[in-house]
């Protein structure tokens, strides 16, 4: 477009971009699935870093990483929606403010 | 084995064995601990006996032995005397059978209480029985947990359990400060060993540089200091002395506390010598706070354990004040201030109790003319209360003008010669001669001399030999240390010589005035 | 390939497999002696790893390098077995009164317990990334475990939530070490640790690393999350929590500042240093007014995550050894006072402060354990919490005399452990000086868990009275570290 | 072509990636999980653009397909609707905020200063067998710890979930 | 027996009779009074039959023998437990001894009704042994040591009452203000053991006298410091308070530790250590405008100053023991004077006259005392030389002694005194002015108290006391006429003199009983003449005041204010009071409130408090919100990459 050449450090731009979403959603966002899916995209950001190192460092490594990441980010979802349906369950809530016995 | 390992093991294997023993046999349980209590007491007179000044062994000390125990670490059990510890192994242990004895006392909790009091009865004389800078530190924290509980469920009066916290506290930055510095020493040192002999000896041929022992001797003195309440850091005495139980007061405030003055003595002073003259002048301006300040404050206190407690503390400067002039006769008399005021202080403790016991209360202000009733505890307080200041034939007296003595004497300069030594030796003399008998007469004006109350009525002496022996123990320790001082200073003089000499054989600092103060 | 150095991981593995086919078969109470099984085996296998930690010298790898097995590893695969069986222990012991499906409350210790083993082996950064993640998930249901408690579930809310926001972290940091470095294999960033030290990419990327490790330790910044999650758990977990996974951080950040990446340590060294003194200072203030035993251990876990972190801090052999040791002695400490805090939870329903009252009557044997494990904890000897904290000082000594800036830490240090005694010795207090609670009726413990307190004490006694053994050993595993 | 995809694609993700966590129009969790696909989808398109087709795929299959129906299943599951009503702590948001564009300022300032070897020379196919082979022989251990995971996350699930207690 | 040997013995019977009286005989009440009467007997004995070895009474010259012990022995300092025999010792061990003897026998009768009998002989033999330490003691520690017991005894003995709160304070008022003496004696002997590095009497001597300046520039400071513990032991100006206080001990007590013994420890000791004082003027140089003025000046005007507020003192007072106690002041001011005019002899042997007749007045007045059930005030008594014959020609025998009328002893020594001043005309005239005035008041007391008729009820009823309290009385009446022709003047000039510089040929030398008489004519007529003219004038103008048998007094109305000054000891006390007030209690309560607010509170407390605080406020930060969390994660981790990587 412009003739500029896409290079590593934009791929390493748009994720820590997108990790910082992903952050911004954990800091914001008070449901705790919505707070769940920007932990997910920070995963993805780094996942994106991982691909893009790979591919410029010429060799599968990091590919590799990224597939353990996404098997790892499957699970740990799996367990974590359980717990929070779990906690729906007892509380009727999956709002982080009313998860406040624990505290001082 | 040396007779120094029985003499910290008895106790501590007795407080072992006495977790077996059922707690509603109270008598067995209070007759055990007399039982081991009085054998060290016996073993530590036997010592004595045996110490022989003239003959002494490798680097002065007698009945060594020496077991590794880290060697990587350069830890070893290594026991051993001269004449310094042994005078406050024998008051240690004197004094730990009279707390055993006065802790009849007690009559809820006896099992628990016994236990403790061996524990801190073999952490004290482990102690002061070992030449291992690790152990001598390591033995000292065994007593702080006993002193805790002690305090905390045979305390007295409400504010037991603030006196029980600030105590541990206080204690406890005491002993961690100078534990970096005793690790900084270590480490120093270039040995790898903590064995006091083994490090005396190689710092006289290699001592550290100047400025490393000027940063180091701070940590030493002032975390020492903490421990053996040095003004500012005092406050935690009287209060704590104030709501302890007999037993614990006479043995903290008689013996344990002595540790840091000790170990200011055997490690600090002789190994950092170029610290210690370049400190000495700050410790003499403290120690002045614990003489004449704490003195002043006795003079206002109304409880009399708080009394006794503040005494204690304006004696313990002038253990200071013999320290920081550096000279054979003041450490000679820094000694033996500290083996007379263990006497003391157990004594007064014990007297404090005995009174707490009859009265339930030391309110001075509600006594009067107790003498009446109690002559033989009044007798024995007042001179107790005599000895505390300074009368001569008591051991008390000795130590106080040996330490007036070496002060005119000293060396140390402070504020860079303008002010000399001997003003602080006026200074102390003072506290000594006038505040002292100030506060300890007017306490026996208040609370012995003048009319009975009527609430006193009913008030006993201690009847019978059994309840009387400690007093008369501990009360014959300070007169025979006062009548044949010799029987401690001729034992002392070559530890405190060696000391002495180990600061002198360094090289003079800029600050320190060559030769004595006389033309 | 030299898989068969894999074998005690994957005993443990099978043993949980086992386990769980096992559960098939047995009759509901009869699975308790599963657990007791299970204990046995990790326990002997525990006692395997200790005699074979006298032969450290030799380094042997597998997968690659991608597993290691030095001294450093068997060292704390024997420290997390013996935390796992005496955990286990507590376990059978809480499962007889709290549990529901017993048998897979075992089986996921042995799992987070198979996980730790891996981390202390992990010489990759998938690898790393991997078992530290099965630590973690397997701790997400092991807090949440007693899903009818909705204290238990909102520590496992947070633990999960937290958990997971570090491992973004931690895998993002993996992502921009692995392409400042080139590779994930910590024998490769060994051989250009001095030229990684230099790149800025690379700091980044470790240092988000280490905040995914800090999280495991509960160090500043990741530190809030302890308190929480400690009192909302189980006891079992928090005790596994409390030793476990912070020693699996630990050994990781050892291996990483300690072995792989040495030069980035001495550059750090100051924030390794405010790291630590923060995390001391944090949680010895916020557990002064604690009344709870539980989130009391939580905020002292903090502290005491910083004590630790100044041996790493110290960057030396010394430094890394002290660690060690205080580990060890930790380990037992933290397990005991965490038997006693389930004991009385199970049977007072509360672990606030006030509850302990007349604990000495009611239980001697329960009143003595928490007192000597708060006693070792503040550090007096002879305990082994006194020594671990004289060879952390001594490592911090040694450093000072180079540079006095670490005698700021070393005063943080002594602040900290000061404060941390009124607030030990607070419990103390509760147990012993409260009034008399005379009708109260005695607390009878179960033989497993006077077994599980007999080995503790015996183990903090026997650190504090003769640290020889355990001290040699800590020092000959870290030989091999670079610093 | 490439990098105008590459521009495509990553602005997609981006925006997506907003609308999953802060979206101005609705707070509905529904609507960030479907934006949330949406990101991965472009993440996928990233993906294949740096020609890694297996990964691009596996995102598509597991992230979009299993992990987000997982999301939208429980979302309708709970009924969600409670955070709107809730009013924002503005304090928190700023907070947030700062701390988030403080982060992304130094990553992007370190990015920038630091030139990662093979900047501008990518050179890797996507070699699925190569993968494959790798992930079969050299990191069998991870895989192999990966599959505890998941076999301790299945465990978990059913724990966590089972109905009746005992 | 060797005379070390007698000398243990002296120094140490009373202490074994005192432990054993403490330890086993407290229940038997006689055993105990004779054990302590026992042990100073032997004392006496022994005392004298030293004489033969050393001859009190012929000595010679400088010599002294040495027992002693090594007591301590620590770097440089050396301290023996030595016992000094020479003729001066001697003398003061005939004394003590011998006027204790009379004392303890006396107290048999006195103290017969008291419950605490064998306290009161315990107490009694304690100070005999501390008093003959002092007597005996070689060197200046020794000394020291035993001048504490002395004082502690003392403590014990005024405060033998102890129920009584006047008798209470009366003790530790005397014991702090002795306290305070000491305090300078101790620096005193510091500061001469730090430039002469010994304490021993002999060798300090031989150091002196061989170079005078020895002492450097700490000379005269040093000899005042020593003379601090005169000053707090024998009462002088400005510490004199404690003195007449003491009264308030049982009268015996009186006769023997506050009038006849230890107050004169103060004087014994300024002539043993006779040697510092006689030293050139030298002051430091933070000191130098006190330049010229020698240790002797300050001495001998502080015992003129004493002498003459004593004096005026007595004048005014209504209490028999109290007259008593402030004329032994003002005596004791003679005796100071004397011996800062460096006339040591003549000091000593006032000391040794006046121990005769002052005890023997004492317990003359202790004898009234008991007769009229511890009355005390003179305006309740009179007519008394009736009712009490014996008590009463003693008690005249021994105010004619004190008065200084010749041929009684007090006109010798007191004569010795006045000519010392003879030197110095200021001085001169105000010894010349005690001279009447204690003429006055002595005379006073015996028109008030024993002549005319009774004023009050008790004196008719009195009886007098028994023969165990009378014959103390009468040998002491006795000693007090011929004290004077012993030749203890002469025996004291020996020893003495030299160490003053003078001739070893002094006036009281041998030559026949009547040259003894009126050798105080043939040498300072001058003296001799004024002093008996000033006890004439004195005398008549009492006569004139009192011998009418007033009911008051009728002075106060001629001298007004002066005469209330007088009574009120010119406010001494008061003043005192608040000094001590402005000084330590100030400084008391402003270290307890520093103590209290400052550093236990603030500092302490503070600490606690504020680290508590911060606990708390720190622990805010655990709001139990999880998203809190992952912010404070999320901010701190961005904290710790700006400052590492920015």
């Amino acid at each position: 477009m412009t003739g500029m050449h896409i290079g590593l450090e934009h791929y390493l731009f748009v994720s820590a971009a997108l990790f910082c979403l992903g952050l911004l959603g954990v800091v914001l966002r008070r449901n705790l699935l919505v707070l769940y899916m920007g932990l997910e995209l920070m995963l993805n950001a780094s996942n994106l870093a991982l691909v893009a190192f790979s591919r410029f460092l010429n060799h599968l490594n990091g590919q590799v990483m990224v597939f353990f990441i996404i098997t790892v980010a499957a699970a740990e979802v799996a367990v974590g929606l359980a717990l929070i349906v779990a906690l729906y369950r007892k509380r009727q809530t999956a709002h982080v403010e009313d998860l406040a016995s624990l505290k001082l | 084995m040396s007779p120094l390992i029985w003499l910290f093991a008895l106790p501590l294997l007795g407080a072992l064995g006495l977790l077996f023993v059922p707690a509603s046999r109270t008598v067995l349980i209070r007759r055990i601990a007399l039982v081991i209590t009085g054998v060290v007491a016996f073993l530590a007179l036997d010592l004595l006996s045996d110490f022989d000044a003239a003959a002494p062994g490798a680097g002065g000390y007698r009945f060594v032995q020496q077991i590794p125990w880290v060697p990587s670490l350069g830890i070893s059990l290594h026991v051993g005397v001269d004449g310094i510890n042994l005078g406050l192994l024998v008051m240690g242990a004197l004094v730990a059978f009279a707390a055993t004895c006065v802790s009849r006392e007690i009559q809820q909790r006896t099992k628990e209480y016994y236990v403790l009091l061996l524990l801190m009865v073999g952490g004290i004389l482990g102690t002061f029985a070992s030449l291992d800078i690790f152990f001598l530190y390591v033995f000292h924290e065994l007593a702080l947990v006993p002193t805790f509980l002690m305090i905390g469920i045979w305390g007295r009066g409400e504010k037991r359990g603030y006196a029980a916290f600030q105590i541990t506290l206080y204690l406890t930055l005491g002993a961690l400060v100078a534990l970096v510095g005793l690790v900084a020493l270590y480490l120093q040192s270039g040995l790898a060993t903590f064995d006091l002999v083994k490090l005396t000896e190689h710092l006289a041929a290699n001592p550290i540089p100047a400025a490393r022992q000027a940063f180091i001797f701070p940590w030493l003195m002032f975390g020492l200091g903490v421990l053996v309440s040095l003004w500012p850091f005092h406050t935690w005495a009287p209060l704590g002395y104030g709501v302890a139980p007999t037993a614990t007061a006479m043995l903290h405030a008689g013996v344990l506390k002595k540790f840091g003055l000790y170990a200011l003595l055997k490690v600090a002073i002789p190994l950092l010598p170029e610290g210690a003259k370049l400190w000495m002048p700050w410790l003499a301006w403290l120690c002045l706070g614990n003489i004449l300040y704490c003195g002043w404050v006795a003079m206002r206190q109304r409880d009399l354990n708080l009394l006794i407690g503040n005494s204690s503390v304006a004696h313990v400067g002038f253990v200071f004040l013999g320290l920081a002039s550096l000279t054979v006769i003041g450490v000679t008399g820094a000694v033996v201030v500290m083996v007379a005021h263990g006497f003391l202080a157990a004594l007064s403790f014990a007297l404090s109790g005995w009174l707490y016991g009859q009265t339930r209360s030391l309110d001075m202000t509600r006594m009067g003319g107790l003498l009446q009733r109690l002559p033989f505890a009044g007798s024995v307080m007042v001179m107790a209360m005599m000895a505390g200041c300074g009368l001569p034939g008591f051991g008390n007296f000795v130590g106080e003008v040996l330490v007036l003595f070496g002060g005119w004497k000293s060396p140390v300069l402070i504020c860079g010669g303008l002010l000399d030594f001997r003003w602080f030796v006026a200074a102390a003399a003072w506290g000594a001669l006038i505040v002292a008998a100030v506060y300890m007469l007017r306490g026996i004006r208040t609370i012995w001399h003048g009319d009975l109350a009527e609430d006193w009525k009913g008030v006993v002496d201690p009847a019978g030999g059994w309840r009387k022996m400690p007093f008369v123990l501990l009360l014959g320790a300070l007169l025979v240390t006062g009548v044949w001082p010799r029987l401690l200073t001729d034992r002392i003089e070559p530890g405190a010589r060696r000391v002495v000499e180990a600061v002198e054989a360094s090289r003079p600092a800029p600050n320190l005035a060559s030769g004595s103060p006389t033309p | 390939m030299n898989a068969s150095l894999l074998g005690p991981e994957l005993v443990i593995v099978g043993l949980g497999l086992a386990l769980l086919l096992l559960d098939l078969m047995v009759p509901p109470e009869r699975r308790r002696w599963l657990g007791c099984v299970a204990a046995a085996t990790v326990f002997a296998l525990c006692t395997y790893f200790i005699a074979q930690s006298g032969r450290t010298g030799e380094v042997q790898t597998a997968f690659g390098g991608m597993y290691v097995l030095d001294g450093l590893a068997v060292y704390f695969k024997a420290l997390f077995l013996l935390a796992g069986g005496v955990v286990l222990l507590l376990a059978v012991d809480w499962t007889d009164h709290a549990g529901h499906a017993v048998t897979e409350y075992f089986v996921l210790i042995l799992f987070a317990l198979a996980g730790m083993m891996l981390c202390a082996s992990a010489h990759d950064f998938a690898t790393l990334y991997v078992s530290l993640e099965l630590v973690t998930v397997t701790f997400y249901v092991l807090t949440s475990y007693q899903r009818d408690h909705v204290a238990s579930l909102e520590a496992g809310v947070k633990y999960l939530i937290l958990g997971a926001l570090s491992s973004a972290f931690l895998v993002y940091g993996i992502a921009l070490c692995y392409g400042a470095a080139g590779t994930m294999s910590f024998t490769e960033l060994a051989s250009q640790s001095p030229a990684l030290a230099g790149s800025k990419l690379f700091q980044l990327g470790m240092l988000l690393v280490l905040g995914g490790l800090a999280f495991k330790v509960a160090l500043f910044p990741f530190q809030v999350w302890a308190p929480d999650v400690y009192e909302g758990s189980p006891a079992p977990t928090t005790a596994f929590l409390a030793v476990g996974s912070k020693a699996a951080g630990l050994v990781l950040m050892v291996r990483l500042f300690g072995s792989v990446l040495p030069d980035l340590t001495l550059k750090w060294e100051p924030l390794l240093m405010v790291i630590s003194g923060v995390s001391i200072l944090y949680g010895s203030l916020c557990a002064i007014p604690q009344r709870s035993l539980k989130r009391l251990m939580g905020y002292s876990s903090i502290a005491n995550g910083g004590l630790l972190m100044m041996g790493l801090a110290a960057a030396s052999k010394a430094g890394s050894a002290a660690i060690l040791f205080y580990l060890a002695g930790y380990l037992f400490t933290v397990v005991c006072a965490f038997v006693v805090a389930s004991v009385v939870v199970q049977r007072l329903g509360t672990d606030d402060l006030t509850a302990l009252a007349g604990l000495h009557r009611r239980s001697p044997m329960l009143a003595a354990s928490l007192t000597l494990s708060m006693v070792s904890l503040a550090g007096v000897p002879p305990l082994a919490g006194f020594f671990g904290k004289f060879v952390l000082i001594r490592a911090l000594v040694e450093q000072g005399a180079s540079f006095p800036g670490w005698y700021v830490l070393i005063a943080v240090a002594l602040a900290g452990v000061v404060i941390s005694f009124s607030y030990y010795f607070r419990v103390i207090k509760a147990i012993y000086w409260s009034g008399e609670t005379a009708e109260a009726p005695p607390l009878v413990l179960s033989p497993l868990v006077q077994a599980a307190l007999v080995l503790c004490l015996a183990g903090m006694l026997a650190l504090g009275i003769l640290p020889s053994f355990v001290w040699e050993a800590a020092v000959a595993a870290v030989a091999g570290l670079r610093l | 072509m490439t990098d105008l995809l590459f521009v495509l694609f990553s602005a997609l993700a981006l925006l997506c990636g907003f609308l999953t966590v802060a979206n101005p129009f609705t707070r509905s969790p529904v609507a960030s999980a479907l934006f949330l696909v949406l990101t991965m989808v472009w993440l996928a398109g990233l993906f294949v653009l740096l020609h890694a087709f297996f990964i691009a795929a596996v995102q598509i299959l597991v992230y979009a397909g299993a992990v987000m129906v997982l999301f939208l299943f429980v979302i309708m599951l709970l009924d969600l609707r409670e955070e709107e009503r809730r009013r924002w702590n503005r304090f928190g948001v700023a907070a947030g905020l700062i701390s988030v564009l403080g982060l992304l300022g130094i990553t992007a300032v370190t990015l920038l200063r630091a030139t990662p070897d093979g900047t501008g020379d990518a050179q890797l196919e996507g070699a699925t067998h190569a993968l494959g082979l790798m992930l079969f022989r050299q990191y069998l251990l991870p895989f192999e710890i990966v599959s505890v995971l998941l076999l301790v996350a299945m465990l978990g699930v059913i724990l966590l979930s089972k109905r009746e207690l005992k | 027996m060797r005379p070390e040997t007698l000398a243990w013995i002296i120094l140490l019977l009373p202490l074994a009779s005192a432990a054993a009286i403490t330890l086993l005989t407290r229940r038997q009440r006689r055993l105990s009074a004779a054990l302590s009467i026992g042990a100073v007997a032997v004392g006496f004995v022994a005392s004298l039959l030293l004489t033969r070895s050393f001859g009190a009474l012929a000595p010679r010259d400088g010599e002294f023998l040495l027992a002693s012990v090594r007591w301590l022995e620590v770097g440089p300092l050396t301290v023996d437990l030595g016992l000094r025999l020479d003729a001066l010792s001697n003398l003061m061990l005939m004394m003590v001894t011998g006027v204790g003897l009379m004392i303890h026998l006396y107290s048999r009768g006195y103290m017969a009704d008291d419950a605490s009998y064998s306290r009161f002989f315990a107490c009694l033999s304690l100070f005999m042994f501390s008093m003959l330490g002092i007597v005996l003691a070689s060197n200046f520690v020794m000394m020291f040591v035993f001048w504490e017991l002395v004082g502690v005894s003392s403590y014990l003995l005024i405060g033998f009452w102890h129920e009584r709160a006047s008798a209470a304070d009366a003790a530790k008022k005397a014991f702090l203000t002795n306290r305070l003496g000491d305090f300078g004696f101790l620096l005193g002997i510091i500061l001469v053991w730090g430039a002469l590095g010994t304490v021993d009497f002999a060798e300090i001597q031989r150091t002196l006298e061989s170079d005078p300046t020895a002492l450097g520039a700490l000379a005269t400071l040093g000899g005042v410091l020593v003379f601090m513990g005169t000053m707090g032991k024998s009462a002088q100006f400005p510490l004199h308070v404690w003195l007449p206080d003491a009264m308030e001990g049982p009268t015996p007590v009186s006769a023997l530790i506050h009038a006849a013994t230890m107050v004169a420890a103060g004087v014994y000791m300024l002539a043993r250590a006779f040697f510092l004082f006689d030293l050139p003027a030298a002051w430091p140089d933070c000191l130098s405008f006190l330049a010229g003025i020698s240790a002797l000046d300050i001495i001998a005007w502080i015992g003129g100053i004493t002498a003459l507020l004593a004096a005026l003192m007595a004048v005014q007072q209504s209490d028999i023991k109290r007259i008593l106690a402030y004329s032994t002041l003002s005596q004791l001011g003679f005796m100071v004077m004397a011996i800062g005019c460096a006339k040591p002899d003549a000091g000593m042997f006032h000391l040794i006259t006046h121990a005769f007749f002052k005890a023997l007045l004492f317990l003359g007045a202790g004898s009234v005392i008991h007769a009229l059930h511890h009355e005390q005030n003179i305006w309740k008594m009179g007519g008394l030389a009736a009712r009490l014959p014996v008590t009463t020609w003693t008690f005249v025998v021994g105010t004619l002694a004190l008065c200084g009328v010749p041929p009684f002893s007090g006109f010798y020594s007191k004569d010795g005194i006045l000519a010392a001043a003879e030197s110095r005309p200021l001085l001169f005239g105000l010894a010349i002015l005690v001279a009447g005035l204690t003429t006055f008041y002595m005379a006073r007391l015996y028109f008030v108290a024993f002549a005319g008729t009774p004023r009050d009820s008790h004196v008719a009823e009195a009886h007098e006391s028994p023969g165990v309290m009378l014959w103390p009385l009468r040998w002491l009446a006795i000693a007090s006429i011929l004290g004077g022709f012993w030749g203890i003047e002469h025996t004291l000039q020996t020893v003495l003199a030299p160490a003053a510089g003078h001739g070893a040929a002094g006036h009281g030398a041998a030559g026949g009983f009547f040259a003894t008489l009126l050798a105080p004519f043939g040498h300072a007529p001058l003296a001799a003449c004024l002093g008996l003219f000033a006890t004439g004038f004195g005398f008549a103008l009492a006569y004139s005041l009192y011998a009418s048998a007033p009911a008051q007094d009728p002075l106060p109305a001629r001298l007004g204010s002066l005469a209330r000054w007088m009574r009120d000891k010119f406010y001494f006390d008061e003043l005192y009071d608040v000094l001590v007030r402005v000084t330590h209690d100030a400084a008391a309560a402003v270290a307890d409130w520093v103590d209290r607010w400052l550093v236990a509170g603030l500092l302490v407390r503070g600490t606690l408090g504020g680290v508590d605080v911060c606990g708390r406020i720190l622990r805010l930060v655990q709001t139990g919100n999880l998203q809190t969390y992952a912010f404070l994660a999320a901010a701190g981790l961005v904290l710790v990459l700006w400052v590492m990587l920015l």
